[in-house]
Formats: structure tokens, C-alpha cells, sequence
């Protein structure tokens, strides 16, 4: 929990500065917003987390959205299929994209980031040349389906509705926590990250944990690249979800992920998404020029983790003075 | 007597090739519950890789192994520790055999029974420790804790005491003790022959990969076991240094017997700690000096600071206080102290010492490469010339500098890490366990090498679990407790009694 | 010099005119606009007989550079491309120039050693959706949202808006600076929002200006998915008709809006034409033929004004255009 | 060397089936280009290779392309200074860059992936707002500086002549083999990446070697970015240098070295960086479509490890049985 404090303190400063400096940063539509965009990224996120955790990377997360996300509108408007086959046929080819990562890494022992960068390239060719670089959309129709992404529960709260994307984002995070901390293979998991010959000198299935990981991060991925679809409505193929693995990476490591793996914290990764979205959205509401959004948001990050990483020490430091004789 | 009891597993010619050499060949076994079976010889004699084999570890390339009893269980403790430091002690200790309800992790069931068996190895520490912070010792108890918990009917153990002290010794023994008068059968590495000795039931000797005797209790005593492992009468030295305990001070062949003599004969101080207060010991500080051709042995229980201090004073962990260098305060930082002429050898070799996947002349020339160049650019004749020196000082097998670390036996990773330090004639010498899983032969040139490098003006201190070899090898004693130096006995006040007096909290 | 050489060059091919000739189409991105610009060029090379390789450089600057040297390297015969940075791409449309024939489309280098130029001026196409705008909008706050502002043609559709919308008296080198806002006869547009082509951050821009400036009486979208995206929000927050758009380029969504009657209407290119002439006028080169190049050197295709009396006709001419372009073989 | 046998064997493959089946690969001309390009990916491959070495990553290596490559047009013709003035200024730039970075890293134990995610962001939001999202270019003057790229030496051969960038990469190539191979310093390097703690119990300066990796990494990055607009002309700020940090790191891991730290081989790296170069070019060359071009990068690459990898182990078995009696 404590490690948390840190970005929880970034994120809350953000706030603070937009809602005081810009303008409605505290209205009910724009709350709303955010949370929609957070839970997208943080969706992508919390795959990258369990990645993350094995001492692993998957680059492939924003090609994997792109394919994902474009092939929904692709069946449902150019190849007319039903509804009901292309969500579960999505999720199905996502999480094979998942095996076949964690096989490469697993079986052949090739590196995570040449296996995942390979697919950053392939599925995003692959996404170009089965769309012949055409835009997909829903051309104004399937506002049933996109209501997965679309609809807004309403909490009694006037300008604020909870935006459906909550629900997978909750329920994923609640997953994740309890598989984490509360079961055999979460905890095998982040045994494996940490010390992976300890874990298999303890019986431990450690290639199938990996394996495992890398299906939950390419599945999430794929669920994240639909949400998106849904809530964009249409998406080219040749720059949808562009970066989004490492917006995805940098929300884990935000949140407390080591890339050296073992570690990793379900409400820090959720802050992490969170801050990143609601420093762009800042940056627009403050009037600052959009030329400066990279440069305000890394050097935003870059002050927080070292203030944060500063005030650790301080504490460190104090704690000891206090202990001395 | 060894009829009656059954054979749990069995080995029939069994051997392991690695690329081409063979590490254990044709090794025939039988391992009966209710009896403790020791297994000696000399580093890289094959020891590691037997236990590997019969624990199923590593697969073997020839011979078969016959399990009596599918359901019986093997547990191994590997001779490097291998915890997942992220994790509690609780944690690894059930690592892979957690307990569940419904599905979900039992943590309270989990943390009381680590607590259980934490207390069966002596360690009362909370559970919920984290592994990374534990010293090596207390890990090394932890991984005993977690093969006893596993009950299994064979538990293997790869030099189990190499880190602990006498007291945690004991209670281990104790508990191979118990454990075979319940069926079960217990298998152990140990350089200690004194441990084999005193407990086992029989004895398999390895020499080269190969068998070179089988001795049920009765039938071997030390010179015998000596004997098949070195495949001669062992040489003068090591003969001293295996009988050391009876009489170490006469059998170092020391003049000097009072404390002034001592300082007469090293008369410059090379080495000062002032007040040096260190990160976990905060209570206290710690004063000593080591004068120049002067060996000072730390003494003192697990936890009790030794390793903290010898880091201390090699500048790895920031402390407070002084380290002075021949009369001059010494920057901090483990660079300028190392500059200086400071050097460690580390306890924790996997972690602090190898170079895992390079081979030993790069592990060997690494912190004094330097001092081989001209304007940067590496001499390599030089440092083959040197590199080859060492290896044949610290006795390494196989005596081959291109060979990758971490295909070395145990001790001879060991052996790599002290002839780091021992090719150079560094002012101050900090060993940390400097003989951590080195055989009795290797050790006792070890002794000697060090004793070469003090008279030629070093200033050594140096910490050992092992009161025999702090016994052995050191002209003055330190005793530490708690952090603090509880005292200091010279060679001739020191016995284990006097040691073990004051490293329990007694007063001086 | 170079055009005089091509020109020489075409000439000596009279008398020995390339069976199949084989020309490129390079597009300055990957964009829907350049799907149909492709099917354009496919068409063009099937009716003609020619072989037509298109590319589309995803990376910018360098990716073109990159992809134009290998076409010469390929030995095409001719290549039309749409430069990103005209002023400071003359070395390597030089490079065309020397190794083979040159012709620009959708934007134009008029220093380079081009021999003809296809297509309109942005400039003017802003205009007319800055004038569109004018028309549905008597006044307040105007927001403009694009893609990305260093390229050419952005910035001069971007000024020509602004001018058409205030009234101004169209003069193409004017220039206002992005990051101030500008007050002018009525209208006060308060800002320029670029996105680097990220649709989600597209959407997330318009989304988070509606928040800024609650009182926000029209929006323009300038590129493509700009105004696609615009259509999408305005649904989404039921704002439809409360903040007018000014469209550009034919979304489909756009073309719904405008006859749903939300839309004001939406300022349409022909990328399916500057495809389509390109291959055609290439082609004409390798068999020696220059006469269909304009004395001016600029074969203009203008934009048009898609309103709701047009908006259903358009949609199925284009329709059928990008599917003939799709049914006909890669090459 | 055995280890580059592998990436030799891929770019060998893809020559060969350009040379086949392409148009024209074999020509001067052609060579001539890739000669180009590859000098140039691989002197970012270089930089990235001496970080990868300490086990850390650099993902601003794009971002310093474009901030130092746009600052010298910028520099040249907004702000007329001297060509004197403007190369030592950007290379200056540059190193303070990694100089930047590495205390981050060094000094605060800041995640390289993190402060360097920063950077990516940080730099190009600095590019973007210093010219405004204005692309920046030379406007067809200051040719002699752009010789630093653009010059060809002749070598008697009739259609080929040696780019000029070769120079600098085979001068830092070759400095960066004796550096890693024959002093001091490049052996505490490596040692560094193997086991950074063993080192520094050696006494050896490993924060300072770190830092060092940072500096060169980003000093060679910015002589990239000098050395690509010299080679373009010009570059818009918003994407320049995209993604190049990946094809950097892409090109030193195919090359042999391994993100986990103190391995690396100069001509591997080479080797993997031409690779990407002529994969690009032969899938023009062979008339394959531009949409298609990611897919088959990804595609080879993802094949070539893979079958690399079987080949070592078919070796390593057989050689395991010929040993046996
Ligand atoms: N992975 C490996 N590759 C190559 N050789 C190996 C490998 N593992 C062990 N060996 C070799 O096998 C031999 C036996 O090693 P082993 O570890 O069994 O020795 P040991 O008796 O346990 O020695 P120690 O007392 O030092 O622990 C040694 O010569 C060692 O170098
Ligand atoms: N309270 C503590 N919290 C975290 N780490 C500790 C603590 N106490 C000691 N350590 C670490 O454990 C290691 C060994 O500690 P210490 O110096 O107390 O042991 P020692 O006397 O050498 O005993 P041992 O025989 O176990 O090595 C050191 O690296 C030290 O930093
Ligand atoms: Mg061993
Ligand atoms: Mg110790």
C-alpha cells in the first residue's frame, strides 16, 4: 500500500492543479470521461502487469488492439457476421496471439522483447493488409453492441454517470488482486518472476505460468483494442493503438511494477492509467498548446517518481536517525 | 542392520556428462529410510551432482534410478540458495505445497506452520519476514525449514552447515538425528568430517565422479575417509588443519604467546575503525585496528553483525564513523576504498562474488585488471600469466581459466571469488566465510596463502562461522555480539569455550 | 536542367514508347483518403494497360525519402507523390527527377523539377469550408480540430478556413499563429488542436474542448477522421445540432450527419481523380505524350461543397468507385 | 562469432531472395542506399548496444534523433548560427541528454524503462514546441554540412560509392570493439551488466560506467539524428525518429546481445541493423504491397530467431551425443 502513496500523490496533484487552474476540470462530463479513458488504458494496463510480473515485456499490445479493435467493425460490416461470433471469436484469436508468445518464450527461450516486438510489426501488418489500409467503422450502426463500451450507468449523481468500461476494468482488477495475493498461482507467479529456478526447483509449472501470463496480457489487450473500437467508433489500421503498450507499460511502472518482475501492485497499475489520462486531459483543459503535451506529461512524471523516490529516502533516512543511539 | 530397512531409491550406474566430461560415473546406491548417509570428497569430485541426480533435479545421461516407493518424496536442499526473495519466509518455505481452502491461499494456516517449523531449525524469526532481508545464514535455515516441511520420506542436503555456526550445527545434527530414528532417510554433503563423523551411518566417498568407497559406521574414521578422497596420504598442512580443533594453537606452530609480543611484532597499524556504526546495528559502535602482517578473526553468532561490519569497513553499505588506512581516513564508498587497498571477499558468492556466465580468468582479473593495462588497454599476456598463477594457488579443479564460473563446482566458484583478491597484495584484507564449501586440502592452502599475503604486510580480518578455522588461522580473536565487540582474546586466551562465552552475551 | 531533361527524355520516347509502362503513386500517409486515391490509380492502370505500384509511407519524412529511392532503384518509370515537406524535399525529388519522371499530387512542390501538379489548393479548400461554416454560424466560439499542423497542405487549409469564416480577403501567404486565439468579426476561435493522427486522442481532444468551452458554437474537423470523430462525439453527448460542425472530407458518418441535418455540410477532394490522372498522365509520358499537361503546369481537380441536396448521390458514386478499386488486382 | 552466424544467415537469406526475386537489388545504386541506411540505424544501434550491455534499456534514443536532428536546421536557418557552433552544440546537447538519464538512473535507482520513457516524451515534446510542429529543413542550402552525410567516396567500383556516414560508424564501431574487448573499462562494463553487485564489491566505479553507457547512448543518438536530416533534408518534429528506439534495440538484440546484461557483439549488431535496413528495401524491390510491410518484417524476424535457435540446439545435442562413448 505504501508504495502506492507515491503515485497517488502524483495523481492528486495533477488534479488539484486542473481543477483549480483549468477549466470544469470537476464537472460531472468531464469526470465521467476520464474515467472511461481510464479504465480503457488501465485494461491495458493490468495486462501488462502480469506480464510485467514474470520479468517479462509484451511490446505487441497497442498492434494487438489495432487487430483486435479493426477486426470487430471489419466481420460485422464487411463480412456481416453476427455479433455473438465476432466478440468470442476476438477474444479467441487475442489469447492465441498470447500462446504463441508465451510458447516462443517458453519452448524456443527466445527473449520477450524480440518475441513481442516481432509482434508489435506482424500484427499490425496484418491489420494494414487485411483492411487494405481502410479505415473500419460502424458506419452509425450496432449502437447495441457498442453500448459494451457505450452505455453510462446512472449513480444518482446529476452530470456524473459510471461508464460501462468500469465493469470489465473492475471486475478484471478484482480478478487480478485476488489471483495475486489470495491464490496458489498467483503466488507461484510471482515466485516464478522473482527467482524462476527457485520456482522450479518447488515443482512449479513455471512455463505454463508465463505462458499463461502472456495469453491474459494479449487477451486483455484484445478486450481493450474492442472497448476502444466501441468507444471511437472507427479506427485506422495503421495508427490505432500506436505507443499504447508502453502508455500500458509506463501506467505498471507507475504503479509499482518492477521490470525485473515479482512485484506488482492491482491499485497502483490502476492509478498509474489513471494519471497518465488525466495529465492529457490537463494539459487541454489548462490551455496549455498541444505541442507541449509529450513534454508536459514526461517531465510530469519524471519530477513525480523522483519526488517521490526523494521523499522515500528522507524517510528512510529519518527512521534510521531515529533508531541511532 | 541395514537389511531391515527398505530401500527407498536406488541407483544403478548412474552418471551425468556435461558437454562431453563426465561429472559422476557409474555410482550404484542404495538409499535406506532410517539411516543418514554422508557423502564426501573433495570440490568437484561429483557430490552436487549425485544429490541432483537421485533428487531428479537434473535428468542422468546414463545408469537408472529406482524408486521403491512413488508417493515416498524427495526433498533437496541445493547447495547455492535458491529463494524467491520477493516473497515471505512463510512464503517459500510452502512455495509450491501451499496450503488452500476453497481454492485460496491459507495464509494464517500457512504463516502458523512456517512459524512451526521455523522453530524446529532454531530460527525465531516472524514469518512474515521477507527473504530478502535475511542474512545468508538464516536463509540457509529456511531452506532446511522448507525440505523438512515437505515430510518427505528422502530429504537431501548439499552442505547444509557451510554457513552456520556451532550452535545452529548442533540442533541440525539433532535433527537428522530425529528424523532417522522416525524411517526417514536423510542423505548430506559435508566438508566437516567431524559432522560425518559424529552422525552418519555410512559414508560414500567420491573422488573424480567416480565411487571410491562405500563405509558402513564401524568401518571409517577420518584418515581412512581421507584417504579415498584424496586418493593419498593428505599432505602435511591439511593434515594439521583437519586435526586443528584438538590444539590450534600449537598445531599453527605460533611463537608468541602474550598479547605485547603481538604488537612487537606487527608494529604499524594498517587498518582503523573508528566508532564505525553500521545500518542494522545502530546501538553500537564498533573500534578495532589490525596492524600491518596481523590475521584478527571475527567470531560471533549468526545476526551478529560480522558481515555488516566487514561491509562496513569495505565501503559497500554507507555507516558511520572512521576506516583509516595506515594512519589516513579512507573516503567512502567501496571504489575509493577499494582503491585504496581495501578488499572484500564476500560471503554471499552467487550474489556479490561471481560472475556467473564469464569465464574464471575474467572473474579472477576483474577487480585488479586494471592495475594490467597500459592507459586503459588490457596487457593480456600479463593477466593470462596471473589468471594461471592463481588458479594453481587456490588449487581450482578443473585447473582450466576459460572454463564458464558457473559450471564450477561449489567450492570451486568459492575458490574463483578468493583468488580475486589473492593474485593482488591488497594493504587490508576483509574475508567474509573465506572458505565457505572449500575442501579440507584446498582450505588449508587457502590458510596458507593468507598467511603469505600478511607477511608480506597485509593487514587481514576476516569473519568464519567455523571456530576452527577462526582458531586456526587468526593471531587475535574479536568476538561479536549484537553488533558491538563483546571482546577480544588473544591466541592464547582463545578456545571455543572462551568464543562461545562471549559471543552468547557473557561478560569478558 | 532536370524538367527540360524529362522533357527530353519523354520526346525521345515518342519514337520508342514503353509497351507496359510501370509508375508509382506515393501518398504522403496512410489514410482512407489515399485508399481511394489508390483505387483511383489501380483503375487508371487497368484501363490503361500499365503497371502500377502505390505506396503509402507510414513513417513521414523519412519513410518517403526512403520509398522514393527505392522505386528509383526499382527502375520505375515514372512516380507521382504527394511530398510532405515540398521546400525541403528537393534532393530527393531531384533524385526522381533525374532517374525518372516526376509529378506531384495533393500538394504541390512548384520549385522542384516537377513536370506537372495534380490537384486543388488547400488553401481554396478551406476557404470553402471556412465559408460553409460562415454560412450555418452567424458567430461565437469556433474550434478547429486536425491531425497534424506541419504539413503543408494543413496549414494552408487551416488559414483558409480561418479566412473564409471570418470574411477575410483570401490571401494564401497569411498565417496565424496556432497557439493564440482570434477574434474577429463575431467569431472567437479558440484554439487548433493536432492530435498526430492517435484517433482516441482525436476524440479525447474534442471531448475535453467541449468540457473547456461549454458555450462552443461550432467545430471544424479538417482532416478526415477529425470530422468523423466530431460526428461520433456529438452523438455521444446528444449536442447534435447545439454545436454546429463544418465537415471536411467524406466520413461516412459525416455524410450521415450532413443528411441527418447536423452536419453543414462537408468540403470533398478527389483523391480517386488525383489517383486515377496521375497514372494516366504518367503513362501518357512513356509514350512520349506530354500534351495533356496544362500550359500552367497544374492540372487542377477542385474540391467540392457535399450539402444535404447532394450528400446521396456523392455517396454511391464513391461507393462504387472504391470497390471497382478493390476487386482489381494488386498490379 | 559463432553467435552473429545466426543474423548473418537471416540478412544472407533476405539478400539472396531479394537478389532472386526483386528488381534490380544487386545494382550500385541500390547497394549504395542500404549501405546509407544501415550506417545510420546501426550507429543507433551502436548507442543502444552499450546500454543494453549494463542491462539497462534506452527508449528516448527516437526522441533525441528528433531533438537533436531538428535543432540543426533550426539552429542553421531559423537562428542562423554557425555550422561551428551547431554540431558541437547538438552532440553537447546530446551527451548532457544521457549524462541526464544516467544519474537519474544511477543516482536515484530510477527505472531505466521509466526514465527513459520520460525522455521520449519529454524530448519530442521539447522538438515539437521549440519550432512550433513546423518541420524544419535546410531549404536546399548548407550542402557542405549535409556532405557530413551525403558525400559518396568513390572506391573504383563503376556504380558504388562509399556514403560518407560510413565513416563515423565504422570508426565507432570499431572504437566500441577495443573499448569492449581490449581496456578496462569496457571489461567493468560488461562485468556491470553481468552482476552489477559482484562488481561493485570488486570496487569497480559501476555508477560511473553506467552513466557513461547513458552518455554514449544518447551521444550516438544525437549524431544520428544529426546524420539522418542531413541525409533527408528535412523533418517534421512530430515524427521524426518514431519508433527508431525500437529498431535500435531490435537491431543489438538480433545481434546478439541480451537485455539482461553483459553480452554484446559489435558486428552482430551491425549484422541486425543491416538486416532491418534490407528487409524494408527487398519488400519494395519484390513489388510486395507497402501494407504488407510490417507483417513481413515481423514475419522473418520472428522465423530467422526461431530457426536460428533450432539450429543451435539441434547442434548442441548432436554434439552432446558425438561426445558420448
Ligand atoms: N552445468 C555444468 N556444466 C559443466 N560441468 C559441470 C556442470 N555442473 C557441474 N559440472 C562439473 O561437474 C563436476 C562435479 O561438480 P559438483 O558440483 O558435483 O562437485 P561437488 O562435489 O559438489 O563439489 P563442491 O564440494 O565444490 O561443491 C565438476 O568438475 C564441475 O565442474
Ligand atoms: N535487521 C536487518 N534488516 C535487513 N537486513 C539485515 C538486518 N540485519 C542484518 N541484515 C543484513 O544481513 C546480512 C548479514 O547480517 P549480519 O552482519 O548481521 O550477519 P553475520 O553476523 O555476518 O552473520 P552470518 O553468519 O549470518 O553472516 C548483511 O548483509 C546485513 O546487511
Ligand atoms: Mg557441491
Ligand atoms: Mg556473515
Amino acid at each position: 500500500m505504501k508504495k502506492n502513496l507515491g503515485i497517488l500523490g502524483i495523481l492528486l496533484a495533477v488534479c488539484v492543479v486542473a481543477s483549480i487552474f483549468g477549466d470544469n476540470f470537476l464537472t460531472g462530463y468531464n469526470l465521467q470521461n476520464l474515467t472511461q479513458r481510464s479504465a480503457l488504458f488501465g485494461i491495458l494496463a493490468l495486462g501488462a502487469s502480469v506480464v510485467i510480473v514474470t520479468g517479462g515485456i509484451d511490446l505487441s499490445i497497442g498492434s494487438v488492439v489495432c487487430l483486435a479493435g479493426i477486426s470487430v467493425p471489419w466481420l460485422l460490416v464487411e463480412h456481416e457476421w453476427s455479433p455473438w461470433a465476432v466478440v468470442p471469436a476476438v477474444l479467441a484469436g487475442s489469447a492465441l496471439i498470447g500462446l504463441f508468445h508465451g510458447l516462443l518464450i517458453t519452448r524456443l527461450r527466445l527473449q520477450p522483447f524480440l518475441v513481442t516486438l516481432c509482434g508489435l510489426l506482424l500484427y499490425r501488418g496484418i491489420a494494414r493488409w487485411m483492411t487494405g489500409d481502410q479505415s473500419q467503422g460502424f458506419q452509425g450502426e450496432f449502437d447495441s453492441v457498442r453500448a459494451l463500451a457505450l452505455a453510462r450507468f446512472p449513480v444518482g449523481l446529476e452530470a456524473y454517470s459510471v461508464p460501462a468500461t468500469v465493469i470489465p476494468l473492475v471486475l478484471l482488477a478484482a480478478a487480478l488482486a485476488v489471483f495475486l495475493r489470495r491464490t496458489v498461482w498467483g503466488r507461484w507467479l510471482l515466485a516464478t518472476g522473482r527467482n524462476e529456478s527457485a520456482a522450479r526447483y518447488s515443482g512449479i509449472p513455471t512455463d505454463r505460468l508465463v505462458t499463461g501470463a502472456y495469453v491474459a496480457c494479449s487477451l486483455f489487450a484484445g478486450l481493450g483494442g474492442m472497448l476502444f473500437i466501441f468507444d471511437i467508433g472507427s479506427a485506422q489500421p495503421s495508427d490505432f493503438g500506436n505507443f499504447y503498450e508502453l502508455y500500458a507499460i509506463a501506467a505498471a511502472v507507475l504503479g509499482g511494477c518492477s521490470l525485473r518482475g515479482g512485484e506488482a501492485s492491482v491499485v497502483g497499475v490502476l492509478l498509474g492509467a489513471a494519471t497518465l489520462q488525466v495529465l492529457r486531459t490537463a494539459i487541454i483543459l489548462l490551455g496549455l498548446s498541444s505541442q507541449l503535451e509529450f513534454a508536459v506529461i514526461g517531465a510530469v512524471l519524471l519530477v513525480g517518481v523522483s519526488a517521490d523516490e526523494l521523499v522515500r529516502r528522507l524517510r528512510e533516512r529519518r527512521a534510521e536517525r531515529a533508531a541511532a543511539p | 542392520m541395514s537389511v531391515d530397512r527398505p530401500v527407498l531409491l536406488s541407483a544403478r550406474g548412474l552418471g551425468r556428462r556435461y558437454a562431453g566430461v563426465s561429472a559422476l560415473r557409474g555410482v550404484d546406491l542404495d538409499i535406506r529410510g532410517g539411516e543418514v548417509l554422508a557423502i564426501v570428497g573433495e570440490n568437484g569430485a561429483g557430490k552436487s551432482t549425485l544429490l541432483r541426480l537421485l533428487s531428479g533435479v537434473v535428468a542422468p545421461s546414463e545408469g537408472s534410478l529406482q524408486v521403491a516407493d512413488a508417493s515416498a518424496g524427495i526433498a533437496l536442499v541445493h547447495q547455492e540458495l535458491n529463494l524467491a526473495e520477493n516473497l515471505d519466509v512463510a512464503g517459500n518455505i510452502f512455495l509450491g505445497r501451499e496450503p488452500r481452502t476453497a481454492g485460496f491461499l491459507n495464509l494464517r494456516a500457512m504463516h502458523g506452520d512456517a512459524r512451526r517449523w521455523l522453530a524446529t531449525v532454531g530460527l525465531y524469526i516472524d514469518p512474515a519476514t521477507p527473504c530478502g532481508a535475511l542474512p545468508i545464514a538464516h536463509r540457509q535455515l529456511v531452506e532446511i525449514a522448507k525440505a523438512l516441511s515437505a515430510n518427505a520420506r528422502i530429504l537431501i542436503l548439499d552442505e547444509p552447515t557451510s554457513s552456520l555456526t556451532a550452535p545452529e550445527v548442533e540442533r541440525l545434527l539433532a535433527i537428522m538425528a530425529d528424523l532417522r530414528a522416525r524411517g526417514t532417510a536423510v542423505v548430506f554433503v559435508s566438508h566437516h568430517l567431524d559432522e560425518v563423523l559424529r552422525i552418519a551411518d555410512r559414508v560414500v566417498v567420491l573422488r573424480d565422479g567416480a565411487v571410491t568407497g562405500t563405509l558402513a559406521r564401524g568401518d571409517f574414521d577420518r584418515s581412512t575417509l581421507e584417504r579415498l578422497m584424496v586418493g593419498r596420504d593428505l599432505a602435511p598442512a591439511a593434515r594439521r588443519a583437519a586435526s586443528a580443533s584438538a590444539d590450534p594453537a600449537r598445531a599453527r606452530n605460533s611463537t608468541a604467546d602474550a598479547p605485547a609480543a603481538d604488537s612487537a611484532r606487527h608494529p604499524t597499524i594498517r587498518l582503523r575503525a573508528d566508532a564505525v556504526v553500521t545500518r542494522h546495528h545502530r546501538r553500537r559502535a564498533v573500534s578495532l585496528q589490525v596492524r600491518a602482517g596481523e590475521v584478527v578473526g571475527l567470531a560471533g553468532l549468526v545476526g551478529s553483525g560480522r558481515t555488516e561490519l566487514l561491509e562496513s569497513i569495505a565501503g559497500i553499505v554507507p555507516h558511520g564513523g572512521r576506516v583509516c588506512l595506515d594512519g589516513g581516513a579512507v573516503a567512502a564508498g567501496a571504489v575509493a576504498r577499494t582503491r585504496a587497498g581495501i578488499a572484500l571477499v564476500p560471503e554471499d558468492r552467487a550474489r556479490n562474488g561471481i560472475l556467473a556466465d564469464e569465464p574464471v580468468s575474467t572473474n579472477v582479473s576483474l577487480a585488479w585488471i586494471d592495475r594490467h593495462s597500459h592507459r586503459g588497454r588490457i596487457d593480456a599476456p600479463g593477466e593470462r600469466t596471473l589468471v594461471r598463477s592463481v588458479v594453481d594457488r587456490v588449487l581450482l579443479r578443473p585447473a582450466d581459466p576459460a572454463r564458464t564460473v558457473r559450471t564450477l563446482s561449489g567450492g570451486n566458484q568459492q575458490k574463483t571469488v578468493l583468488g580475486r583478491w589473492i593474485a593482488v597484495q591488497p594493504a587490508v584484507l576483509l574475508l567474509d566465510e573465506p572458505t565457505r564449501g572449500v575442501d579440507v586440502g584446498a582450505r588449508a592452502e587457502i590458510h596458507a596463502e593468507v598467511r603469505r599475503l600478511a607477511d608480506a604486510g597485509a593487514a587481514v580480518l576476516f569473519a568464519s562461522s567455523e571456530l576452527e578455522e577462526v582458531l586456526m588461522l587468526a593471531d587475535r580473536v574479536l568476538v561479536m555480539h549484537d553488533g558491538g565487540i563483546a571482546g577480544e582474546l588473544a591466541l592464547h586466551e582463545a578456545t571455543e569455550e572462551a568464543i562461545m562465552h562471549l559471543a552468547t552475551g557473557g561478560a569478558a | 536542367d532536370l524538367v527540360e531533361a524529362q522533357k527530353a527524355r519523354i520526346a525521345a520516347m515518342k519514337s520508342a514508347p514503353k509497351a507496359k509502362p510501370h509508375v508509382a503513386f506515393v501518398s504522403n500517409g496512410v489514410a482512407d483518403f489515399w485508399t481511394i486515391a489508390k483505387a483511383g490509380a489501380i483503375a487508371a492502370g487497368r484501363e490503361l494497360g500499365c503497371q502500377v505500384t502505390v505506396e503509402f509511407p507510414g513513417g513521414g519524412l523519412g519513410d518517403q525519402k526512403r520509398m522514393l529511392e527505392d522505386l528509383v532503384a526499382r527502375g520505375i518509370d515514372g512516380i507521382s507523390v504527394s511530398p510532405i515537406d515540398p521546400v525541403n524535399q528537393s534532393d530527393v525529388l531531384s533524385l526522381v527527377a533525374e532517374k525518372s519522371l516526376l509529378i506531384t499530387n495533393d500538394s504541390d512542390a512548384p520549385k522542384a523539377p516537377r513536370l506537372c501538379y495534380i490537384g486543388m489548393d488547400n488553401y481554396e479548400a478551406g476557404l470553402m469550408c471556412g465559408k460553409l461554416a460562415r454560412e450555418g454560424c452567424a458567430g461565437g466560439e469556433v474550434a478547429i480540430f486536425i491531425g497534424r499542423l506541419e504539413q503543408d497542405n494543413a496549414k494552408r487549409r487551416r488559414q483558409g478556413f480561418i479566412d473564409g469564416l471570418l470574411g477575410r480577403t483570401p490571401d494564401a501567404a497569411r498565417y496565424d499563429e496556432p497557439g493564440k486565439p482570434i477574434t474577429e468579426a463575431g467569431y472567437t476561435i479558440v484554439g487548433t488542436w493536432t492530435d498526430s493522427f492517435d484517433r482516441a486522442k482525436a476524440k479525447a481532444n474534442i471531448e475535453d474542448v467541449l468540457i473547456k468551452h461549454p458555450k462552443l458554437a461550432l467545430m471544424t474537423g479538417l482532416f478526415e477522421y477529425n470530422s468523423s470523430l466530431a460526428v461520433e462525439v456529438l452523438k455521444q453527448t446528444g449536442m447534435q445540432g447545439k454545436v454546429m460542425l463544418a465537415g471536411f472530407d467524406e466520413g461516412a458518418d459525416v455524410i450521415q450527419g450532413i443528411k441527418d441535418g447536423f452536419v453543414l455540410g462537408t468540403v470533398v477532394q478527389d483523391p480517386y481523380g488525383y489517383g486515377f490522372e496521375s497514372v494516366r498522365l504518367l503513362n501518357a509520358f512513356c509514350k512520349g505524350d506530354m500534351s495533356m499537361v496544362p500550359a500552367s503546369g497544374i492540372l487542377s481537380i477542385p474540391a467540392r461543397v457535399i450539402r444535404k441536396d447532394n450528400a446521396e448521390g456523392f455517396w454511391k458514386e464513391l461507393k462504387a468507385r472504391i470497390k471497382a478499386g478493390k476487386e482489381a488486382p494488386a498490379k
